[in-house]
């Protein structure tokens, strides 16, 4: 068979898992008893997506021997089909694509694996695994799309997911909340994304003649060769479709201004975290500009404004990390910087950088992840990095492990993170785009930030796993609970279970068998999930191996992969720059393997380091203990986020509330409401007027008529006189 | 071309056969409940047969009647029994029986005079379906309006606490915006009457003299007002901006089968009159309307959006959210772009499937728990994980999550909407669409927090600890939705296709210069698949299930990209390649 | 025998044109004989012969509905389908009312036998001004007419309630007939002649001192028809009398006499078209305020009766839009929408007031609209028939009403008077609430809430709401087929009918 | 001609009382509180009425001009006076009858007193 025909088997492969674990799955926990269950269901989570990672190699093979510069769409089915708009299920395979998909699928094994022994303990495990399959068919449609809506429905597909997972521990109002903020920002990116889409189908769709095509407008295949020739003159519509796209890559990519859901998106569990909010998910932006790239190279304002929020983010981002303690936050931040990276390798026109930072992103960054998922695993789902101190005595895996993400995310030759930063900064700094002077300062930027990146993850490594003392030993409950979510709450209610089950709602009978029995809800009462705090007598345990053998795989690749994928691979070729052979000469960048910079990054990467170290190797300095007032101001006001997302979120919601309340009461209730009441109102006062009238006196009416007949008579008398009798 | 009575055919099978029912069930003694449900039950699902039979029977490749039929009633008027369906009614006749039938189904908790109830469910669907189904204006009011008794009483008294204020509120609502449609009928017959001599009430006739103008022959004045005693009656119904108050109130107060059946049909009749009368009628003033009209469903979208997200009582969330959605059907249709069309007519459907489901789910729990209120709610998803889950599907459909079939319409009508405002067309401008998309990002706003509200958390109202989960037979009731969600979300061609040629003739008659209009009357024109008008060979009304041989094209199908409207690239030939008649 | 001793028999005498009102006169008598001979209190009898007599007489009038017009003994009496239709329309309303009298007056314990005798009179009284162009002829039907309702109005004796109703009407009634007398005599005194047929002429003539009479006279004539035919602003009796009189009598008033009055009224309309520059402005305005204050003094009543006799003005008002379209563009517009819509008011209105006879209950009677609360628990026919009929009277589609109500539109609007069309349709729109409320006593309320149980529905009241029922439905079925026996084909719309068959497609 | 003229003077003298009667019967009806007296007062417009009829049909000259295409038609005039003292005094029976209905219920008959029904 067709080769290529097998991408929609790595889509469909995971969908069948998701099914199987959302109808089947409670079933068979309850069936094998929730060890075998779990560990039956979670084989069955893990397995399609390992099968697609290999129908991917094997596709990729295909595509290889195709030649790296080829283009293919697999049909599977007609979407929307009218006379005036066709859309498919139209599976797209170029190297992007692959790139992703493997991505993807690699890494999404991976961590599937991982989650098996993490949510070992969970209730419901299934669940989550439906969500997690799930989320990797979102994300493999999105990658494979072939046409802007079917792309359409993988963006927001996984904007799902995420929503579902971030608010996976739903008993924690936080979460939830977390997981509405976080769809509901991504929204606001959709919006953006949906008008350029719009933008796109009016412009390009304008300039071909009916005869000239299907309906299609909105596949790559029709719109990429078109754009260039039909945009070449019209850079304003190219930057307006450019500007809209980014909207929607902003609130994917956790970009500056919408990039404040991310953070609270670790409300999620650290797998989710790891795949969906470090590695694939929040890359989709990326994917898209880079899809998309030609428009923005059109558009040389565009491409301005992406190297500019790229870079802003960049820098604002690694300086918020400085102020954050909750592990999992730090490591947040460091993803939205890092997505910053990308952004400005995209604004540079180095589209290819930044797909490799994306590939050697997810490497460390899911490895970090699960990383710190083990060390929160190990000490009790506590995630304050100041409880924490020389673990690497009880965790060695994980600790070497992480240690050697660290150096990749830090920028240390020859690891992954040191090619791909290196060639993003070097393209931005070399870049000759039209828009090269906010390439180049976006370059520099950069630069400084991969100082500060080295900066914070040393703070994090040497506070986790260095820094001799072992500084929960101090602990005093109170702190326990510092960052510490989902889990415990759910617990918290069932206490006054018993309490109230005394009486029925209502006290009324229940004819329908709506409520539970007394002895049915005694039965149901769960057994105590059985979840101890962190305290001074806490011996932390290394995590089983179905957490660290991902781990090792994935330092592994952070190690190699880099280098791998630029020299052994040869990405910079593989990805051919997809769609430049439409571009006019010399628009896109060869980008200079110009020592200097080389040095220049290193030197920045070893000086991130050593101030860390410098500061951190004796433990926890006194200003940065449980007592924030101690701490640097600026520190203060960087781990609020300089007071950004508290603006926002106060201006948005409570704005919005106050603007929505409004309109209800005073508008709604009180003007049309008010009219329609009020016409009502006369009409009944004046039937009150007539009741009145209404005297009941026999005189009273004989008037009344006597009025009426008067009235009459003159009428009569007037016109007669008037026409006269002549005629 | 003369009229042949045709006698009584599977559509009057269709209409009246709930009225049968709700006759035997009138026969039914007062305490046999189970007797009435039986009936209601049964009634319903022979006419979802029915109506099935009547969609196997339908032909998607014309814009004509089908299945026509013609009694004489009042010959001295020019009032007939006309019947027949189009590609714009056949799915809204299948809605209604489905509905319907879901409704009665779910009515088996209805405790109290159970017979009035089922006879006066029964009625109502008679009267739905007649609107659906009639041809001729004043048959079309008469279901039109007798739907009001019926769902007057479902309210005033099954309702809830305020119902008194709510049934009257929406029948002085409905009543007052159509009585002048009633007037604006006359108005229409006796113009009728004028071109030709003839009183004529059927819109074949109507419509066959508008395409040829002679009807209106210029007068602007007249046509425009009572183009607004048609539209105001169907902004009411719809509702639209200014004249929804009513629906909130009878939404929240109705009994659970009465909302699902408000919000799944009888709104619909707003819009379908739209596109059976408003369009098709008015051709020389439908454009000065169209930026009114836009403008109203703009504001709709967003105020409606707007005022649910701060609703303390969840039906009262799900009606306003109505609003909202009925917003963009409105924008679609009145984007009269091929693509906008398609999408308003089917986000019908859709808001009909996504907020009648809701409704449902509203009413398992509140028929469990007798309160809408949020504030008695949260942390259900861990008491009631099947409920949970069907509510978070059928939400999701009603955000418009790509995949369900909430996105194909809006996303279809907002693309159309785009297009013309683009375009500049009506005095549109891009502000409209704009805005309107921003409706989508308001959606998630607010039923995410209605979702969070009811089902995370922790079960805090201990009222709530005894609640069992769905019921087998209720997850069925739902799972029929979620049947319907996902299909129309990845199947949407099942449902556009029958519609599309209906769509595309009313744009053109909305459209084109008189003489290039299709005429509903003459069976020499048809609409080709790429949605042209052209001539065919002449036919019967019986032969329409015959794809025709298509003759030469009269006007054809325009493609509305603005850019290339304004300014010409000079290396495209857009404007020499059109295809010409 | 010489000549001269011979009683003078009119040479042009029609037995059968004058046959019904002879049967109903003939019946009233024998009833009164029957309530002479009968023994204790028992009417069936009474009723039966009352019942029959109505039957015969009915389907003497239906017969000659096709007949060729024309005017007998003198040119008092005139037989033409108008007059004929009428005289089945008053037929009809006494029968309706009679059927379920019976249970309501003993209900009441008024079970006075002479009531029929009376009923009947009143009704020939109706059918003569029906059926004349003569003006005395149809005074002395109107007085026939009036002063048989006066006494019924006072028929429950004990009640002050029904006594004072009988006073006013009878006071009121008087006053305004001396109007119309005046108006008689000065028409007289224009055309020397009594009939109706030479105001045409003698206004065409040009004669100056005729016309003023003409003109005067016949305002002096209006008011007292406006008076019987309760327009605004010589309505104030109805509320009173409708609410004062038993209610098997305010049906009959509603119906019958408000059919009776307005045919007068059409036919003096008629006889004055040339006229029609006077009077139309004046009837114009009056319409209007009949509508709107017929429709916003019934929002807010509490008593059933009463609120029935403020509709009964609003849609007096819509006859009388009728009526003047009728006259303005007599040639687009037929007798038929008038005829037919007194028809479908006579059901709809008797309808109502036999369900609302049901609150009559062991000699007391209380007509609050409660006094219907629970009516579906113990009769859901009843109710139903109410609802029906309230259905019909508000307009909306499914009842007769709504055929008459959209006839009176067609008509407004082809006689160029738009902006009645546009009052009757905002009235109709206020007509909702109340009528609303009328229902909602009767369906929605328990019967906890009634202050005393309602009676059971007995033969003769489900017979007759039965009927009207049945009329209700069967004129909108049926409307084709009834609309052409009423306008006989002289209906504008009939000869489109023909055309809209064979229009060019 | 002359004879006309002759004769118009008596007709308008004759008109004139009428309404004027006709005029005092009428504000006797709204001015009078005993139904008895305003009965009266209706009495006296209908006479008025009468008066009116006897004297056109007598005096009024273009009648003649009518009598001519109607020769008995005149005679309505009379007759009509006839028929209105016949209705008013059956009115008389039947009014008299209700009052004294009414006088058995409550002792007086002051018409200002019965407002049972109003509103």
């Amino acid at each position: 068979m067709d080769p290529f025909a097998l991408i929609w088997w790595i889509v469909l492969l995971p969908l069948g898992g998701a099914l199987v674990q959302a109808l089947f799955g409670g079933a068979v926990v309850r069936g094998l008893g929730p060890q075998n269950g779990k560990k039956v269901m979670g084989f069955l989570a893990v397995l399609p997506v390992a099968l697609s990672f290999l129908l991917g190699v094997a596709v990729l093979q295909a595509h290889l021997e195709a030649g790296a510069g080829t283009e293919r769409t697999v049909v599977l089915a007609p979407w929307i089909d009218l006379a005036a708009l066709k859309v498919d299920f139209a599976a797209r395979v170029d190297s992007l694509s692959l790139l992703m998909v493997l991505v993807v699928t690699g890494v999404g094994a991976l961590i599937h694996l991982y989650a098996t022994g993490y949510m070992a303990e969970d209730r419901d495990y299934t669940r989550f695994f439906t969500y997690m399959n799930l989320f990797v068919v979102c994300m493999l449609v999105l990658v494979t799309a072939d046409n802007l809506p079917l792309l359409f429905v993988g963006w927001e597909g996984v904007g799902l997911c995420s929503y579902l997972l971030i608010g996976f521990w739903y008993r924690d109002l936080a979460n939830a909340k977390a997981a509405n903020k976080a769809f509901i920002v991504n929204r606001i990116g959709d919006w953006g994304f949906m008008l350029g889409m719009f933008l796109i189908l009016v412009c390009i769709a304008a300039s071909v003649p009916e005869a000239q095509t299907d309906g299609r407008w909105l596949d790559f295949g029709f719109i990429l060769p078109r754009a260039a020739t039909y945009l070449a003159d019209r850079p304003e519509v190219a930057t307006a479709i450019a500007l809209l796209l980014f909207v929607g890559a902003c609130g994917k990519s956790a970009q500056f201004p919408l990039y404040f859901w991310l953070p609270d998106a670790m409300a999620g569990p650290t797998p989710v975290s790891a795949l969906i909010h470090a590695a694939t998910m929040v890359t989709a932006g990326v994917y898209l500009v880079s899809r998309m790239h030609i428009f923005y190279v059109l558009s040389p304002v565009a491409s301005a404004v992406v190297a500019a929020a790229g870079a802003f983010t960049a820098l604002f981002a690694a300086l918020v990390a400085f102020g954050q303690t909750d592990i999992k936050k730090v490591l947040a931040y460091s993803t939205v910087s890092q997505l910053g990276f990308m952004f400005i390798a995209c604004g540079a026109g180095v589209y290819w950088a930044g797909m490799f930072h994306v590939a050697t992103h997810a490497f460390f960054k899911a490895l970090l992840f699960l990383g710190s998922g083990a060390v929160i695993y190990a000490m009790a789902h506590n995630q304050d990095l100041r409880n924490y101190g020389n673990l690497r005595k009880y965790l060695p895996i994980t600790c070497w492990t992480m240690f050697l993400g660290y150096l990749a995310i830090a920028g240390v030759p020859p690891l992954a993170g040191f090619y791909s930063k290196e060639a993003i900064l070097g393209g931005a700094l070399a870049s000759r785009h039209a828009a090269a002077s906010v390439a180049v300062w976006a370059g520099w930027i950069g630069l400084v930030t991969a100082a500060l990146t080295a900066a914070y993850m040393t703070r994090l490594t040497v506070l986790t796993f260095f820094s001799g003392e072992e500084r929960w030993r101090r602990l005093q409950p109170a702190h326990a609970h510092d960052g510490h979510h989902g889990h415990g709450t759910e617990m918290a209610v069932h206490p006054e279970d018993h309490s109230h089950s005394a009486h029925a709602p209502h006290g009324h009978e229940d004819p329908h068998g709506f409520f539970y029995t007394d002895e049915e809800l005694a039965a149901r009462a769960e057994p105590e999930e059985h979840h101890h705090e962190l305290d001074a007598s806490h011996e932390p345990k290394e995590a089983p191996p179905s957490m660290t053998f991902p781990l090792v795989v994935l330092a592994l690749l952070s190690v190699v992969g880099g280098w791998g994928l630029q020299h052994w691979a040869g990405l910079q070729e593989f990805l051919q720059y997809p769609g430049v052979q439409l571009l006019p000469k010399g628009t896109i960048q060869e980008h200079p393997h110009g020592v200097p910079l080389m040095a220049l990054s290193i030197g920045a990467a070893a000086l991130g380091i050593l101030y860390g170290w410098i500061v951190y190797r004796r433990g926890l300095p006194a200003k940065e203990g449980f007592d924030e007032s101690a701490w640097h101001p600026f520190r203060r006001w960087a781990g609020r986020q300089f007071g950004y997302d508290d603006l926002v979120v106060h201006t948005g919601v409570q704005g919005g509330d106050l603007v929505a309340k409004s309109l209800w009461k005073g508008f709604d209730a009180g003007v049309i409401d008010g009219i329609a009441n009020g016409l009502g109102v006369l009409a009944c006062g004046l039937g009150r007027g007539l009741k009145a009238i209404q005297t009941g006196f026999v005189r009273s009416y004989a008037l009344l008529m006597l009025a009426g007949a008067v009235a009459l008579l003159a009428y009569m008398v007037a016109v007669l006189t008037r026409i006269g009798g002549g005629n | 071309m003369v009229d042949q009575p045709t006698g009584f055919g599977v559509l009057s099978l269709l209409v009246f056969l709930p009225l049968l029912g709700a006759l035997l069930t009138l026969a039914t003694p007062r305490e046999a409940a189970g007797l009435h449900r039986t009936f209601a039950i049964g009634t319903t699902v022979a006419t979802f047969l029915v109506s099935l039979w009547v969609l196997a029977g339908f032909h998607g490749g014309t814009y004509h009647f089908q299945m026509v039929e013609f009694v004489p009633w009042l010959p001295q008027a020019g009032i007939h029994y006309r019947l027949g369906v189009d590609g714009i009614s056949i799915w809204l006749i299948l809605l209604t029986t489905l509905l319907t039938t879901l409704s009665a189904w779910f009515s088996v908790y209805v405790r109290e005079r159970t017979k009035a109830y089922m006879v006066f469910l029964l009625l109502l669907e008679t009267a739905m379906l007649g609107v659906f189904v009639s041809l001729d204006m004043i048959l079309f009011y008469t279901f039109f309006e007798a739907s009001l008794i019926p769902m007057y009483f479902l309210i005033s008294i099954w309702g809830g606490e305020k119902r008194a204020y709510a049934s009257l509120k929406f029948f002085l609502f409905t009543f007052a915006g159509s009585i002048f449609m009633l007037v604006g009928m006359v108005a229409l017959a006796k113009l009728h009457q004028q071109a030709t001599g003839a009183w004529s009430f059927s819109i074949l006739d109507i419509q066959s003299e508008v395409a040829s103008g002679r009807l209106w022959a210029g007068a602007l004045q007249t046509q425009a007002v009572v183009f607004w005693a048609f539209a105001v009656a169907f902004l009411v119904k719809c509702p639209a901006f200014p004249l929804h108050t009513w629906l909130p109130d009878a939404h929240t107060e109705a009994p659970t089968a009465g909302s699902i059946i408000l919000a799944g049909v009888l709104l619909k009749m707003g819009t379908y009159g739209f596109l059976r009368f408003c369009l098709p009628l008015f051709p020389d003033v439908i454009a000065n309307q169209v930026p009114i009209l836009c403008a109203l469903a703009v504001i709709g979208i967003l105020y409606g959006a707007a005022v649910s997200a701060v609703q303390p009582d969840v039906k009262r969330l799900i009606a306003y959210s109505s609003v909202a959605h009925m917003g963009f059907v409105l924008l679609g249709i009145f984007s009269l772009t091929p693509t906008g069309m398609v999408g308003g007519a089917y986000q019908q459907l859709n808001h009909g499937i996504s907020t009648g489901a809701l409704f449902l789910l509203v009413g398992l729990i509140y028929e469990r728990r007798h309160t809408r209120l949020f504030r008695d709610y949260g942390g259900l998803k861990a008491q009631m994980p099947v409920y949970a889950a069907l509510f978070l599907i059928i939400m999701l459909s009603s955000v418009g999550l790509p995949g369900t079939n909430g996105f194909v319409g809006e996303f279809l009508s907002l693309m159309g909407s785009f297009e013309a405002s683009f375009a500049r067309r009506f005095g549109l401008n891009p502000a409209y669409a704009v805005l309107a998309a921003a409706g989508v990002i308001l959606a998630a706003v607010y039923l995410l927090w209605m979702f969070q509200k009811m089902f995370y958390g922790p079960l805090t109202n201990p009222e709530n600890r005894r609640l069992k989960d769905l019921k087998p037979w209720e997850v069925a009731l739902v799972m029929v939705f979620v049947v319907f969600v996902f299909w129309g979300g990845l199947r949407p061609a099942t449902f556009t296709k029958p519609m599309e040629a209906s769509l595309h003739a009313a744009r053109m008659m909305a459209l084109n210069p008189a003489g290039q209009r299709p005429d509903w009357r003459n069976l020499e024109t048809e609409i080709d698949p790429k949605g042209n008008l052209v001539r065919v060979e002449p036919r019967t009304r019986e032969a329409l299930v015959v794809p025709p041989a298509y003759g030469e094209v009269i006007a054809p199908a325009e493609k509305h990209y603005p850019l290339a409207g304004r300014e010409q690239a000079p290396n495209d030939e857009t404007a020499k390649e059109q295809p010409r008649a | 025998m010489p000549d001269r001793f011979r009683f003078p028999i009119p040479q042009d005498l029609d037995w059968l044109a004058l046959g019904p009102i002879i049967v109903v006169v003939a019946t009233g008598i024998v009833a009164l004989v029957l309530e002479m001979l009968r023994h204790k209190r028992n009417n069936a009898a009474i009723v039966g012969v009352t019942v029959v007599g109505l039957l015969v007489a009915g389907a003497l009038a239906a017969v000659q509905a096709g007949e060729p017009a024309k005017e007998i003994l003198a040119a008092t009496f005139l037989r033409d389908r108008f007059g004929s239709v009428v005289q089945v329309l008053m037929v009809a309303a006494c029968l309706l009312s009679v059927l379920f009298s019976e249970g309501y007056l003993r209900e009441k314990r008024i079970p006075f036998g002479e009531s029929y005798p009376l009923m009947l009179w009143a009704t020939a009284g109706g059918m003569v001004m029906a059926t004349s162009r003569n003006l005395v002829t149809l005074f002395v039907g109107l007085e026939l007419l009036s002063v048989s309702l006066y006494v019924l109005a006072g028929l429950s004796r004990r009640e002050a309630k029904s006594e004072e109703s009988a006073l006013k009407y009878f006071l009121l009634g008087a006053f305004a007939s001396a109007f119309l007398l005046y108006g008689i005599a000065l028409f007289y005194g224009a055309t020397g002649s009594l009939h109706l047929g030479r105001v045409a002429e003698v206004w065409s003539s040009g004669f100056e001192i005729g016309r003023s009479l003409l003109g005067v006279g016949l305002a002096l004539i209006l008011v007292g028809l406006s008076f019987k035919s309760a327009f605004v602003p010589f309505h104030q009796w109805t509320p009173d009398v409708y609410q004062g009189a038993p209610t098997n009598i305010t049906a009959f008033m509603a119906a019958g006499s408000k059919v009776a009055a307005v045919a007068m009224l059409y036919r003096v309309l008629d006889a004055c078209q040339p006229l029609i520059d006077l009077w139309l402005p004046p009837l114009f305005w009056v319409a209007i305020l009949t509508m709107v204050v017929g429709n916003l003094a019934a929002l807010v009543q509490k008593d059933a009766k009463r609120l029935m006799a403020y509709s009964s003005i609003s849609h007096a008002g819509y006859l009388l839009v009728a009526l003047l379209a009728r006259f303005k563009a007599p040639e687009a517009v037929s007798d038929a929408t008038l005829l037919y819509y007194l028809a479908s008011y006579n059901f709809m209105t008797v309808g109502a007031f036999a369900v609302i006879a049901l609150a009559a209950r062991g000699g007391k009677e209380s007509t609050g609209l409660s006094a219907l609360n629970g009516l579906w628990q113990r009769s859901p026919f009843a109710a139903s028939v109410l609802l029906l009929c309230v259905w019909s009277l508000i307009g909306v589609p499914g009842a007769s009403g709504f055929v008459g109500k959209l006839l009176i539109f067609r008509d407004a609007l082809a006689a160029g008077l738009t902006p009645l069309a546009i009052v009757l349709a905002m009235a109709s729109i206020v007509s909702v609430a109340y009528y609303l409320s009328l229902v909602k006593a009767a369906w929605v309320a328990d019967e906890a809430e009634a202050d005393q149980p309602i009676a059971p529905l007995r033969t003769g009241a489900g017979l007759a709401a039965a009927i009207c029922a049945a009329g209700v439905i069967g004129l909108f079925v049926f409307v084709g087929p009834v609309l052409g026996w009423m306008g006989g084909g002289s209906a504008a719309g009939a000869g489109s009918a023909a055309r809209t068959e064979v229009r060019p497609g | 001609m002359g004879e006309v003229r002759s004769l118009m003077a008596p007709l308008w003298m004759y008109l004139a009382l009428g309404a004027f009667l006709f005029a005092t019967g009428v504000v006797g009806v709204v001015s009078r509180r005993n139904p008895i007296v305003i009965f009266m007062c209706i009495e006296l417009m209908l006479n008025s009425v009468n008066l009116t009829f006897l004297s056109l049909a007598r005096f009024a000259p273009w009648l003649p001009v009518a009598h001519e295409l109607e020769p008995k038609a005149w005679m309505g005039g009379p007759a009509a006076v006839i028929f209105v003292m016949a209705v008013a005094a059956a009115e008389v029976a039947v009014g008299l009858g209700i009052i004294m209905a009414i006088f058995r219920l409550r002792d007086e008959v002051d018409v200002d007193e019965m407002n049972l029904l109003r509103g």
